[in-house]
């Protein structure tokens, strides 16, 4: 028992020693900039980064030739010095670059960029490969010019394959050579550990404390400092920033409130403001997203083979009822598959089913489109008299009843919001007879029986960051698509839409093209492949009180612009 | 000991059956653990059986679909709300008298399937010896070895959300092994006793002997242990529920505080936070002073087991 | 003067139903290096009288009357800490052989060294472990085993080994309970010489507890026989076996006689319950059984009646 | 004797390592055949269904079920456990990292918990129906049954953030260990900063569940023989409380302690996941909804080895304490 005792008081001391150490002794003699993040990032290797939390640090980082600037609608040269020259076979381009270097003082040359390009080709990385497929090849001109050959026009080449972060060919050749002597070259490429990736932006990393923090400091080479690029000074003007891990929201908000960190880069959950607005440090910005929150039908099989159901079905969901509920007011409705917020490609003259009707109306109004497809039931939602009443037995216009239909949702923890909208959807499809029933599905599972299996009635899902080209129309209905995961879900075929959609890719008169994508959106909105739901808002959260310059755009504050710009409040 | 057995020998001996359920209930209520117990425990029924009443008076009670038309974010006690209103303006109180109703469901289901493997493998691997027994108890070990609420937790994220009954039966069949455990070893010691052996040399089936002469023997252990199980069912469910792997089609308490927890609603609505937490804690508190109180009667000798979740 | 007497005690516990008197009314005396032996059957209140000598009543138990005498000094209502300090030294127990009256985690030899470093702090560890080494050859056990632990010992040899501890500081007496219970017959027999050597050569008092009424005459020169809480007839061995005057103690010699003969029927009066011990009869308490029973039995408590100056009966019509 | 001993260790070894081959086929066959991979998670319109199948075939995702299995078995005698398929790192490596942080937090944890709850249950089981066996007892059963996860967070509400005395959650403050000037005894009192709320948590669960197991393992010990021989023989009711019933007493708690210890490798999910403590057990959660493998894989094998283990150690401690149990 003497060596538990011994260990007994050796606890008691130390529990004595935690309770007695106050946080206050803490004073802290430097000011950087503390951000929360929700989650670890999951890697540094730039190839890899697929998800949010590491692309939040490698942003940082690693610098495209071409990027949006807040409240333009062009793009502006970022790493490049002017716009791309395209000659006039329309296949050829030249890119001038800014004279730059990489962190650690050595030259940013063509050689960089074109040794990015090629590997991509080389490795076919996936999520890159296929908006540089199509690229020929890529000539070094000079140290500071590069010149791309096209296979054939594209009209996504400067706004697609532009914008992919480029690496220094110094950090990645022994790599890549390693790599491509292995049996599994792309693993090979992807588990390559980074612990100090060299890049061009405004801050290096120093260190990665796993499974607690990151600690960047400003890079004294970034080529934008004291530059005026898309109309604003660079910094950055803030010398460390300490990237936190919080694993919940509730417990960053605590820390916002806390004053522990100055910003926490995730969108939050509309239910925090009510609470965060009555701080006077803590400001919130909600911005405009360019996102798709959809339901989305299964074509290839009854009962949503048939288009009228899913008419019904776009009346029956009343998208203005999840917004003010389980958005709290904080996004608004779709009638498109393309954000209204992306003003030049969105049509705006699309009908929208069910518009301003309320509960009976929209019953009736599925009862009227069913019903004149053929639907009977044991027990109509509209009785004789034209009273609305609990629907019973639905009949297909073949005379079967209706099999039991599952709407697929994510799980409640991934996104409550879609788990919730898929209940009250289910509610009120069976407000017509149609024997709905939500299921939340790993989300995993659900896209793999989604995308993979093509094994399902419906589902909700939805896409965080549609890029602003709206190439992703023809991805998401383009018959070719509809495969083994392929992104055609529905399993849409309509050859009048391929046509167009295939004319899109290539059109690169922006008139000429943004006439085919309104026709998309039409056709789209007439088959309703995919219901699109709602938009949120991306709410954001930050401190007053230590630093200022948190420039909004699109997707919220959390971009680089506002990363060059911030500066300490005095 | 003696002089303690002396005392009771002299009561205890001739008692039947029904004198021995009267003395064990005295024992039980004299007990305050088991009083507190019983009582909390009648709170919770009684929350159950309300359960059914909000969503008759008005649709907007019900604590699934039913909102307030008036109230669109989550609001704190009122008249029409007693204890408030959720983020889509549902009725808090409905909702914590349906988790009531889930809670026991989940929690005497999964304990009673718990406790029919365990006692059915413990009686089966005890009786049987040998090959049987070796093989039922290896099982047993390696079920022991996984962390339940890990695996359960796994397993539903591995296969998509699972439905209530889903996870009771899994529930079920990652706990009967500490269960079986002691049936056997009571098993074992029954299995020699002359009443046994006399059963056998009449001729009585295996089946016979297992189920009319082992069984009520261990009954009262099965359901002691009964009680310890219904606590980690409703624990496992709710910690799962709240980690947003329980049946999101069910009102549980769990599911409660995950809404809470996931809307941002944590540390602004204690209205909505405090309620099913506490109910969570207390209904478990209470299963389990009845199964001390249980056990008091029973056996004072029975061990409990220390469980580790 | 007598080392050990009790005049008019009874002892009592505390239940849901009520008092429960276990102990009624009991006399009795033991001198300096005598022998008693108390026997009845189970629950009769025998080993309530050695627990309340040692001062070892459960917490719900406590004498309620009368007075219990150890050289002259009354032990009820005596302080703990002096009563401690009485035991062991004083009143040693030997406890039943079928309980595990020894530490299961301690070496036997620890065990003994304790008590007898607690009631002579004077006497140094090496000192003590000599003294077990010779308590043990004493009572012929292996000295060098006093460093096993118990469950390395044989029934025989922890009976043996809790002999060596109760004689470990010289005691006046020692509470002997039930101590062959549960050993096979040779152990038995081997045991009960053993205590009879030990008393003699030790010159130490034995206060002999038992069911088995042969057992007892093997030990004791007195007997007094229990029943229901009150002891029913005292008397030296001859007397109660040769002249048992009780019906009980005749039917406790029938049985003990019986047994040895083949087919033989159980006496009536072993048949049947004891009393209730919280509201007992207003009469006598073996009314019940008895074959000889009357209404005056039934009535009014029975009486002592002497038959000799050592030898007196509880009850009204002892037959000769 | 020490033959015995070695033949049951044997045995037993032999039998831990026939459980652990099942457990591992079973593990393998659950994340195959459990829908969902690593690549279906990555929504991306970027990513196509040529890219997605490179990506299947770079994690080795295409071959035969059989195929996979083999090489799975060959890896693991190899002592190879590959490579994360969501941090790109091998297993490991991010094992390693996170191991240390859960056996900080839970091993004091519990053993704070189980020195609190030997000594009050030892206390407590005195004073049997008295008051304070009561109120302790009930106080012990509210704790043990409190919900973890929502008693961590009123705990994280009222200390960390209303009262303020320690920090919210995580492990470490950025601001200290990124501070040069920071030595090591200001690291090592950040760190039992952190750790004191989720030691407060884990502490009251826990110790109410060995304090219930200590009191009525003494009840049980005092009724015992050798109390009354201890008794007997005079000596002080505090001898015998802590000499003789104790150490008896004890022994099923130690058996408690030791499986704790064990299954507290799962690093209790719900803690690290409601304190962000960068254990294991939140990692293996994260691994397993993210279709990581070979991650998920090793951290339960991890786990279900250590487990065994421990449950053949217990056995062997509780044969050495206990001198009455011999194999």
């Amino acid at each position: 028992m003497t060596v538990l005792n011994r260990t007994r008081t050796a606890l008691l001391l130390f529990s004595a020693a935690v309770l007695v150490f106050s946080p206050v002794a803490w004073a802290e003699s430097r000011h950087p900039l503390r951000i929360g993040l929700g989650e670890e990032p999951r890697t540094l290797n730039v190839w890899m980064a697929s998800d949010a939390n590491s692309n939040n640090i490698l942003s940082q980082i690693y610098q495209p030739l071409y990027r949006y600037a807040p409240g333009e609608t062009e793009m502006v040269p970022w790493l490049a010095s002017g716009p791309p020259e395209m000659e006039a076979d329309r296949v050829t381009y030249q890119v001038r670059l800014r004279p730059s270097r990489w962190s650690d003082g050595s030259a940013f040359t063509a050689a960089d960029v074109a040794f990015t390009c090629r590997l991509i080709k080389e490795f076919k990385i996936p999520r890159h490969y296929s908006r540089w497929k199509f690229v020929d090849r890529i000539e070094v001109v000079d140290d500071r010019t590069v010149r791309f050959v096209l296979k054939e026009p594209m009209a996504i080449f400067l706004t697609r394959s532009l914008t992919i972060p480029i690496v220094s060919e110094k950090e990645w050749r022994e790599v890549a050579a390693y790599a491509r002597k292995q049996k599994k070259p792309l693993a090979t490429l992807f588990n390559h550990t980074v612990e100090h990736p060299l890049g061009t932006g405004p801050f290096v990393l120093e260190k990665w404390h796993k499974g607690a923090f990151l600690h960047m400091k400003k890079n004294d080479f970034f080529f934008g400092q004291g530059l005026w690029i898309g109309g604003r000074l660079l910094g950055p003007f803030v010398g460390e920033i300490l990237f936190k891990i919080y694993g919940t929201s509730d417990v960053a908000m605590l820390a916002l409130k806390k004053g522990a960190i100055d910003m926490y880069w995730q969108g939050i959950q509309p239910g925090y403001i009510e609470n965060l607005e009555q701080h006077p440090e803590i400001r919130i910005f909600s911005s405009e997203r360019s996102a798709l929150y959809y339901l989305g039908f299964n074509l290839r099989k009854p009962p949503f083979d048939d288009p009228a159901l899913r008419r019904a079905a776009a009346v029956l969901v009343d998208k203005s009822f999840i917004i003010k509920r389980i958005l709290q007011g904080y996004g608004s409705s779709m009638d498109s598959i393309i954000p209204a917020g992306n003003e030049f490609w969105y049509n705006p003259n699309l009908t929208e089913y069910g518009e301003s009707l309320n509960r009976e109306q929209r019953i009736r109004a599925a009862h009227r489109i069913l019903k004149e497809a053929g639907y009977r039931w044991t027990r109509p939602p509209v009785d004789d008299v034209g009273k609305v009443q609990p629907a019973e037995g639905l009949r297909l216009p073949d005379g079967s009843f209706m099999e039991p239909v599952t709407i697929l949702t994510p799980p409640a923890d991934y996104d409550p919001h879609r788990a919730i909208s898929g209940l009250l959807i289910q509610q009120w499809l069976r407000q017509a007879g149609i024997p709905a029933s939500a299921r939340p599905m790993a989300f995993g599972a659900l896209l793999q029986q989604v995308k993979t299996r093509h094994d399902f009635d419906a589902f909700i899902l939805g896409y965080g960051r549609l890029s602003l080209d709206p190439d992703y129309l023809r991805i998401f209905f383009h018959s070719e698509f509809d495969r083994e995961r392929g992104w055609n879900m529905s399993g849409y075929h309509n050859p009048e839409f391929d046509r167009i959609a295939e004319a899109s890719e290539k059109t690169m008169d922006l008139e000429a093209r943004r006439l085919l994508i309104y026709k998309m959106q039409e056709i789209i909105a007439r088959d309703v492949p995919y219901l699109p739901i709602y938009l949120p808002r991306e709410i954001e959260a930050v401190r007053t009180d230590r630093f200022a310059g948190w420039v909004q755009m699109l997707e919220g504050i959390g971009n680089i612009w506002s990363f060059c710009q911030l500066s300490p409040v005095n | 000991m003696k002089t303690g057995n002396e005392q009771r020998d002299a009561f205890a001996a001739p008692a039947g059956r029904r004198d021995w359920l009267a003395g064990g209930w005295a024992i039980f209520w004299e007990n305050p653990i088991g009083k507190i117990g019983l009582i909390l425990m009648a709170c919770f029924a009684l929350m159950a059986a309300a359960s059914f009443v909000p969503p008759l008076l008005d649709p907007m009670y019900h604590p699934m679909h039913g909102v307030d038309p008036e109230i669109s974010h989550a609001t704190g006690p009122s008249a029409a709300h007693w204890l408030g209103t959720d983020f889509i303006g549902r009725d808090i109180l409905s909702q914590l008298l349906a988790g009531a109703r889930i809670a026991f469901m989940v929690g005497l289901s999964a304990a009673f399937m718990s406790i029919f493997f365990g006692t059915l493998i413990g009686m089966i691997s005890g009786y049987a010896g040998r090959f049987a027994d070796t093989v039922l108890m290896r099982l047993a070990d390696m079920v022991m070895v996984m962390p339940t609420l890990l695996v359960v937790l796994i397993l539903s994220s591995l296969f998509g959300q699972l439905r209530i009954w889903t996870i009771v039966l899994l529930i079920a069949l990652f706990r009967w092994p500490g269960v079986s455990r002691v049936i056997r070893s009571q098993t074992l010691t029954l299995k020699h006793r002359p009443f046994i052996e006399a059963a056998r040399v009449a001729g009585a089936s295996h089946l016979r002997i297992i189920f009319r002469h082992i069984f009520p023997n261990v009954l009262p252990l099965a359901l002691l242990y009964m009680t310890f199980r219904v606590t980690s069912a409703i624990i496992i469910e709710a910690a799962l529920a709240f980690l947003g792997f329980g049946d999101p089609g069910t009102v549980s308490w769990g599911m409660m505080l995950q809404w809470v927890w996931k809307t941002g609603h944590m540390f602004q609505a204690p209205y909505w936070l405090l309620p099913p937490g506490i109910c969570i804690s207390l209904l478990t508190l209470s299963f389990y002073m009845l199964g001390r109180a249980m056990e008091e009667v029973l056996d004072p000798r029975l061990r409990k087991e220390g469980e580790s979740e | 003067m007598a080392l050990l007497e009790a005049e008019h005690l009874s002892i009592g516990y505390q239940t849901r139903k009520g008092l429960l008197r276990a102990v009624e009314d009991v006399s009795f005396s033991l001198e300096p290096g005598g022998s008693l032996g108390f026997v009845g059957e189970s629950g009769c209140g025998k080993t309530t009288i050695g627990m309340a000598l040692m001062g070892l009543l459960p917490t719900n138990g406590s004498i309620v009357g009368g007075e219990l005498r150890f050289k002259g000094q009354n032990l009820v209502g005596i302080s703990d800490e002096r009563l401690r300090k009485l035991r062991w030294k004083k009143i040693a127990m030997i406890f039943q052989a079928a309980m595990n009256a020894l530490n299961p985690i301690q070496r036997v030899g620890d065990q003994i060294v304790e008590a007898i470093r607690l009631h002579e702090p004077e006497v140094s560890a090496i000192q003590a472990a000599e003294r077990v080494r010779s308590l043990f050859s004493l009572v012929d056990l292996d000295p060098e085993r006093s460093r096993d632990y118990p469950h390395q010992f044989s029934g025989g040899m922890k009976q043996r080994a809790i002999i060596a501890m109760a004689l470990a500081c010289r005691p006046d007496v020692i509470i002997a309970d039930e101590p062959t219970t549960a050993l096979d017959v040779i152990v038995q027999a081997q045991i009960l010489a053993e205590i009879r050597r030990v008393q003699k050569e030790m010159d130490v008092a034995v206060l002999f507890i038992s069911h088995d009424i042969a057992v007892v005459a093997e030990v004791c020169r007195h007997i007094a026989v229990m029943y229901a809480g009150q002891i029913v007839e005292q008397g030296t061995r001859k007397e109660v076996f040769e002249t048992p005057a009780h019906p009980y103690t005749r039917a406790l010699l029938d049985a003990y006689l019986t047994i040895e003969e083949e087919d033989a029927t159980l006496p009536q009066a072993m048949n049947g319950e004891s009393p209730n011990l919280v509201a007992p009869p207003k009469g006598c308490r073996f009314y019940d059984r008895c074959p000889h029973a009357d209404g005056q039995c039934r009535q009014e408590p029975s009486a002592w009646v002497s038959l000799s100056p050592t030898h007196k009966v509880l009850c009204y019509g002892p037959r000769p | 004797m020490t033959m015995e001993i070695r033949r049951y260790i044997l045995g037993r070894l032999f039998q831990i390592m026939l459980i652990f081959f099942v457990i591992l086929t079973v593990l393998f066959l659950l994340f195959r055949l459990a829908p969902g991979d690593p690549v279906s998670r990555m929504v991306d319109p970027n990513l196509t269904p040529e890219d997605a199948q490179r990506l299947i075939e770079q994690l080795g995702l295409d071959l035969p079920m059989w195929q996979q299995y083999l090489i799975y078995l060959e890896n693991f005698l190899k002592g190879r456990f590959g490579i994360s398929f969501h941090y790109g790192q091998p297993v490991s490596e991010i094992i390693l990292n996170r191991l240390p942080n859960t056996i900080l937090l839970f091993t004091s944890s519990i053993l704070l918990a189980a020195f609190v709850g030997v000594f009050l249950g030892k206390i407590v089981s005195w004073k049997k129906g008295e008051r304070i066996d009561t109120w302790v007892t009930i106080g012990a059963l509210v704790c043990h049954t409190l919900f973890l996860p929502w008693l961590a967070l009123i705990i994280i509400w009222v200390f960390a953030y209303w009262i303020g005395w320690f920090p919210l959650t995580g492990m470490i403050s950025a601001e200290i260990w990124t501070d040069p000037s920071a030595g090591l005894l200001k690291k090592g009192l950040d760190i039992a900063h952190h750790m004191a709320l989720p030691l407060i948590t884990l502490f009251l669960i826990h110790f109410g569940s060995y304090l219930l197991v200590m009191r009525s393992s003494m009840l049980d010990t005092l009724r015992e023989d050798y109390i009354l021989t201890a008794r007997a023989k005079g000596l002080d009711e505090a001898t015998i409380r802590n000499r003789h019933a104790a150490p008896n007493a004890a022994l099923p708690v130690i058996t408690s302690v030791g499986l704790s210890l064990a299954f507290s490798i799962n690093g209790g999910a719900l803690t690290e996941t409601v304190f962000t403590w960068p254990g294991l057990g939140r990692e293996l959660v994260f691994a397993v909804s993210n279709n990581d493998y070979p991650l998920a894989q090793a951290s339960f094998l991890l786990i279900a080895a250590v487990v065994l283990t421990a449950n053949l150690v217990v056995d062997l401690l509780y044969a050495y304490l206990d001198p009455r149990i011999r194999y």
